[in-house]
């Protein structure tokens, strides 16, 4: 399957990337997190972190199918 | 509706407050989020807020209602800042009315803790050294998980 | 210093704001106070307020003193509105700056907890059966009275 | 001995003049106060009043001295 993975502020910096639309075995948003850092050795752990499934707040092991759209959050801070 | 908004203009508070006023509130209290000169230790020169937009302002949404919800206030509005700013300026605005002042204390604190937290928000840093880094909240890190510990 | 402040004038908010700004703070807390248009089942008109001033602005700034020394704030302020007011009129506002939120939000509810109990203020409220009473605060009492058993 | 009261408020709606000197027995504000009731009967009970003294707060067992000035304040509702 396709997915398309958006990255923010800290995550778009050390990927190199703003976006990118890749093919994926992944089944949760975790293991697709963790098939982007063998692309970009340079992102961090998702410790912390947030994800975004087509515009809803998600979690690390929600479900990922095809033609997602996949947004990382690095550690947030608001205010 | 829509209390919950992002821009990338100066904050206009007098404007801001005057959408606030309702006739049966005596209490109203406001959180206002300034940029200051300082930050564990280094010399801070701005500030740039990097906004996710659309889920910035549907989280922010849902904050707005849990507040009115848990403490039953009146009004409940923020205002938060995107893009680069100088010092002193306002970062986020925070107003809360509501008949009584307990209910309004708590719930504007309520929401400033969970802005913290939960939205999609960043915040970089430019230092005097010339650096500049993504900051990552220590205390909003403990705010939550002391709150955790009590829900 | 004169932190307290008394005025029969309609209080400038902008103003307010624009004296307690300080770049090594990263939050503010405001609290107003509002005229609103019912207590205790009935509906007020409109309120007076009769402060005796020189002790006022005494115990006032004693106060204030007290909120930056128990928590660490670094601005501190207060308008206390006299004579008649219409509904919606800002009747009191506390401002307190602060390097971060946590003791902002504290000193701020310290204030004008003990603004309510403290100071040579009365209030009289004008209903729209004409009947005009002075108004103690139940709240209040309340509040003095967990803070004396806290203490 | 001789002493100036000045009445606030309710007080004042009560005794019906906002000051008054006169002569006095009294060794406390309290006393006082109770003096004070005798001339006004419609003074209320000094139960959460306070009273100040020469323009400082004191307490209603404070004691009072010739000349003083007493301030008498019905139950406050600032802010």
């Amino acid at each position: 399957m396709n997915v398309t993975v958006r990255y923010f502020a800290a995550f778009r910096e050390a990927a190199g990337v703003e976006s990118e639309t890749l093919p994926s075995k992944a089944t949760t948003a975790g293991e697709l997190f963790s098939e982007c850092r063998d692309r970009h050795a340079a992102l961090q752990d998702y410790h912390a972190s947030m994800v975004a499934i087509n515009e809803e707040m998600s979690q690390w092991d929600s479900t990922i199918k095809d033609g997602d759209e996949v947004l990382f959050f690095p550690p947030v801070a608001g205010g | 509706m829509n209390d919950f908004k992002v821009t990338a203009e100066t904050i206009d508070l007098a404007l801001f407050r005057a959408t606030m006023q309702d006739v049966s509130c005596g209490a109203y209290v406001q959180f206002d989020g300034w940029v200051r000169d300082h930050n564990e230790g280094q010399k801070v020169l701005r500030l740039e807020y990097e906004v996710y937009e659309p889920l910035a302002v549907k989280e922010g949404e849902r904050i707005l209602a849990e507040a009115r919800e848990r403490f039953g206030v009146s009004r409940t509005a923020v205002i938060h800042r995107s893009g680069l700013m100088e010092l002193s300026d306002t970062a986020v605005v925070v107003g809360v009315a509501s008949p009584h002042r307990d209910e309004a204390f708590e719930a504007c604190r309520y929401i400033i803790d969970q802005v913290k937290v939960r939205l999609p928000i960043w915040k970089k840093e430019h230092y005097a050294s010339g650096h500049a880094e993504w900051v990552n909240c220590q205390r909003c890190a403990q705010h939550k998980q002391e709150r955790g510990a009590r829900d």
